[in-house]
């Protein structure tokens, strides 16, 4: 993985016909992002927003080069869609679709393991590179080309805490949302791997929630020293109640595991500066940069 | 160690649960559902041996509740039924009666299929502590558990389920029929898109095994594969869920009633949930957490904020809106409709930012509702009005 | 180009297998399997619509042979019904008919899935020459033919279907529904094994696709996991197998009868398709193919060498034995028995090599019966004995 | 590929219970193979031929290490058994079972090219070094090590023509049966190819049958030099009649494809020494040597 996504990746839009497909789109492109074309089985030879749709991504790729593909099929075709692109070499594939069955992302991440393909999702807003490319569902105005990396579980918590970070002076490098389900493509430490080696990122954001033990394993990372670069974190979740599902699917508190505190307490004993609340994590960047 | 996705499932009742393991093939006790005495004590005679009944509830723990009797005659299983029914657990009136031969259990295993989120796969457990709780066994004798990941690509082989019953101290035929019995379960739980399947215990009978328990949670997002079970989802939440959380699943809204006196709103787990700690560290307490998801119109957030609003416990709303896919003006536009609607005088505070932000707060502004541009100010303002009203 | 898995197959009739089609869910033309004339009549009645009836053999070139008709009414279905019945076609004797809807076909399309021998993998074979043998189409016109790979780890995805049907030229709507067909025929013939299973025509009509035709035939091999079907493997053999082929069968004999008079008996297959050729090239012809298999025992021996020696064909047996598993005594002591149980006189001709091949040697020797080491001679032999008898 | 097997490979049986695992077991060893280990479910613990016998791969290989496996097993388990050998990283393994559905063969196949795995079969005759280690069902008399490389769609055909070879005064380097059904593990070329860098193998014996094209693809490989040491072949099958499957689930001639003529055509116009009798080989190959 020598890159993520940048102005000159070119882009497919699985689902483009639907209303999110179609709105996204074009916010993409008003963003800059190189959006080649759109595939939608059975719209083929059809257009929107400008762009010609395809029944199929071999057709698209044949036709223009397409180096990534953004997906926002319906959960209950979701997985072909995915596989499509991971069996023409297409890397990122990154599924915005929110709701799709467990099984589906079981099977769908052991076949781009297989070939090496890197999935984003399902149930994430995107990813950018600021001031570059979008791909993902994310609000163009809170975001500003930087020198923080930010990864996150959650959507609107992302934004909040890239406008923080953008309002404070900072900005963005490539930011990656790892999507809310419990099965998901990348995990803190995939991206931390890459970010360690990324020139542009010169620190990290890292937005955690309630739930499983990413964040434990990203600090676990972290405190082994693989990661080197100064990181902040928030961790959504103190509030919440064991059993009880926080809107997402992968964010529910099981007996004593997955707790706020235990990620809390567990970044915080790898170095890193951990906020109490969102805001914070801008203000130590600040200070760690 | 067991960890494991739940939160978003369909769960099954035992006897429902039974019914799927017979058709794959997952050895059970001769048993019947009943509703009244009477069945109980026909059914009872036409098994001919004594019973064991057990109510059917979707919540854990009935064994302590005493919902479970046992009986050696019609008769008594008749009086069993008669006290059974009509009983409250944990809330919940029992209805329904699982009638099933008793058995002469040589030894009690644990087993389960579930997904293990970090490794990306369905994983098989197994343990020779049946019938306890298995994070339970978790915690304390994390030895006594077997694990096995399924390979996506490969799927649970034969050998994997010998291997699994090997470890488990099996051999020979035993080891045979209780690795039948893993690569049923297993094919049941991918096959019903199971977020988690267990038998618990499975029962070591003088000839074989037999799931002296079931249970099947079924993926919610899978449900399109399982037509026939989307019926049963809401009844599912029963006992797991809330009055009010209940009604709020009916209105297709992502909430959880808390127990605190500060309505929260907000667009997208992530930041509701923020929300709510920002005003725990306020020193206030949620009375909900209340997900709008993405990209919600005025009505939807009219329909919410009347659902907060409509909560006697609440003593003031926060409305948490970050503008993307959602638009502030949106927002503000339902959350007017509903203070009209409901004419209503509890505090409302608005914070918004982003897309069509002067837009919201214009309209909010008219309608006299307070807006702030900082999550923490607003939530200390939500705190100190939830206090003075 | 379209060299797929042979030989090794149950066939089912066309009824049969379009009742699988419509459990996949593959649309078929609304059609009853009848027996007499009088339900021809009422099914058509039934239908109120005009008919096609088409007998139903285990063979091919049912159409050139007068075995397909069309009926307007029940009237005209009741006679060409009783036309039909009682037929004799490629020697075989029609005794059921399939009553189906006719079609408003706007155009023909062949399809189907087989193995790929070469490339190890189930294979979707498309063309828009439906209707025509896809033998014939491939070796013609086999640019025609869409070819699509299964990869057996990600099997058949529902973006390859639409690429195949997108490659025969459709698009939209109709893409999608051929798709379909494509995605369920490949799940059937995963499903039910199939070594072939075919639509040929699929019929493209008003409002979508539907099967006019229905080929499905099962690897015999797989029959453990189709139990239903074990029982209708002979007859699928009717028409296919010769009357003594079928009698082989029956005795479990690896059997094929062919042109001439002396018989072969060989242990393995190559070995024995050896022993023909060389037969063939000292001159003779051979009467038939008989593979002994490994191990065969001097009973499983003795009963091979009385059927071969029981067709009033067979001039001269010649039995090519070289022992490995099969035993060379135990040949000979099948060989004896059989001789001396019918009683003929007809001249065998052994040729034993491998082990105990002297007591074997010893065992026919004293039978007055002669042995070679060398499978030229041997044959050399045959032909002139059989050629003297 | 750097070896087949030789005398120091460790063979494990599976399906080593049943009446021709046992019997088959014993004359490997008489052979001088290094059987170590047996396996059958639910018979772990026992022994036979003196033997131990486990109830999975894994603990075979635990116990004694294990190169090889041969298969005895009955069809319906043939997959598993053979998939088991394969995730073990054993290899070559060799399916001498019979009567595998085709489906499973298709699947085996495919998994076992994902890791690297030689499957030998199934329904072969398995394989053997001469004079060192025999995997397989064929008679051991008619082997004597030497130069020539044996490889064979059918049993018997092979042990005849191998005799032969014994006769005239040459032997047998390595002699490997590909089976008789449809989908099987090796064919002509992959085999070639590891004679071409054998230095035990001065020649090779090609015994072909009607049915499919692999003489036909191994004569293009001859033909295109990808093979450089003298080949003597024979083809049987000239008096087979086109649609009648002659014993092996493979060897039916379709239409005009698969005859006998030709293959013995295509080998001949690749520079193969083609004998019209079994017999021939042996002599072809005293003369190219």
């Amino acid at each position: 993985m020598t890159r993520f996504i940048d102005k000159d990746t070119r882009v497919l839009v699985q689902g483009i016909t639907g209303s999110q497909g179609a709105f996204h789109t074009r916010l993409m492109r008003e963003y800059g992002t190189r959006v080649v074309a759109g595939t939608v089985p059975g719209r083929g030879g059809q257009t929107i927003e400008g762009l010609p749709v395809y029944d199929t991504v071999v057709e698209a790729k044949e036709s223009h080069g397409v180096d990534a593909s953004i997906i926002f099929v319906p959960a209950p075709y979701a997985l072909d869609a995915a596989l499509e692109s991971v069996e023409e070499g297409i890397d990122p594939v990154v599924v915005i679709t929110e709701g799709m069955p467990v099984r589906d992302s079981v099977e769908l991440m052991a076949r781009a393991r297989l070939s090496g393909t890197t999935v984003v999702g399902p149930n994430t807003p995107g990813l950018i590179k600021a001031g570059e490319c979008k791909m993902g569902i994310m609000p163009a105005q809170v975001f500003k080309k930087g020198e923080v990396g930010v990864i996150s579980r959650s959507g609107t918590l992302f934004y909040e805490i890239a406008a923080h970070i953008t309002r404070v002076g900072l900005g963005q490098s490539t930011c990656v949302g790892l999507g809310g389900d419990p099965v998901v493509g990348l995990d803190y430490v995939n991206v931390l791997r890459w970010f360690e080696e990324d020139p542009e990122t010169e620190a990290v954001a890292l937005i955690g929630e309630i739930g499983g033990d990413a964040e434990e394993r990203a600090a676990a990372f972290i405190g082994d020293g693989g990661f080197t670069k100064p990181v902040a974190a928030y961790v959504a979740g103190r509030a919440a109640v064991p059993g009880k599902r926080m809107g997402h699917a992968g964010a529910i508190i099981q007996g004593s595991s997955g707790t706020a505190e235990s990620k809390m307490n567990a970044l915080r004993d790898a170095g890193v500066d951990v906020g109490e609340l969102p805001g914070q994590v801008a203000e130590s960047l600040k200070e760690l940069l | 160690m067991v960890e494991s996705v739940e939160g978003h499932r369909l769960k099954l009742l035992e006897y429902e649960a039974k019914e799927y393991f017979r058709r794959h093939g997952i050895p059970t006790p001769q048993g019947r559902m009943v509703t009244t005495p009477r069945e109980a004590r026909d059914y009872t005679a036409e098994l001919g041996k004594p019973v064991v009944i057990k109510v059917q509830l979707p919540v854990g723990g009935r064994g302590k509740a005493g919902g479970v009797r046992f009986a050696d005659t019609p008769e008594e299983a008749a009086e069993a039924a008669d006290a059974l029914l009509g009983m409250r657990i944990k809330g919940l009136t029992v209805e329904k009666l699982y009638v099933e031969e008793k058995l002469s259990i040589v030894n009690e295993i644990y087993l389960g299929v579930t997904v293990d989120r970090r490794n990306k796969a369905y994983v098989v457990l197994a343990s020779s502590e049946g019938g306890m709780d298995i994070e339970e066994v978790a915690a304390k004798t994390p030895e006594r558990i077997v694990r096995h990941l399924v390979d996506p690509i490969n799927g649970l082989r034969s050998y994997h389920a010998n291997l699994v019953a090997k470890r488990l101290g099996y051999g020979g035929r035993k080891m045979l029929q209780f690795a039948a019995v893993i690569e049923s379960l297993c094919e049941l739980a991918l096959e019903m898109d199971a977020e988690l399947t267990e038998i618990n215990p499975l029962a070591e009978v003088g000839d074989g095994f037999t799931a002296a328990d079931a249970r099947l949670n079924v993926d919610n997002n899978a449900l399109f594969r399982h037509r026939e079970l989307e019926e049963r989802l809401l009844e599912s939440y029963r006992g797991e869920l809330t009055e009010r959380e209940m009604e709020a699943k009916s209105q297709g809204l992502t909430y959880v009633e808390l127990d605190g006196n500060i309505g929260i709103i907000g667009n997208g787990a992530g930041l509701t949930m923020a929300t709510l700690d920002t005003v725990m560290l306020q020193g206030g307490r949620a009375a909900n957490f209340l997900d709008l998801g993405g990209g919600a119109t005025p009505e939807r957030i009219g329909e919410a904020a009347k659902f907060v609003l409509g909560d006697e416990r609440t003593r003031a709303l926060f409305v948490n809106v970050l503008g993307g896919i959602t638009r502030c003006d949106h927002a503000a536009e339902g959350i007017v409709a509903a203070r009209r609607e409901l004419g209503v005088e509890k505090p409302i505070v608005v914070r918004m930012m982003g897309t069509n932000e002067e837009e919201g707060r214009k309209i909010l502004n008219e309608a006299g509702v307070e807006t702030l541009g900082s999550m923490e100010e607003a939530a200390k303002l939500a705190v100190k009005l939830a206090e003075a009203s």
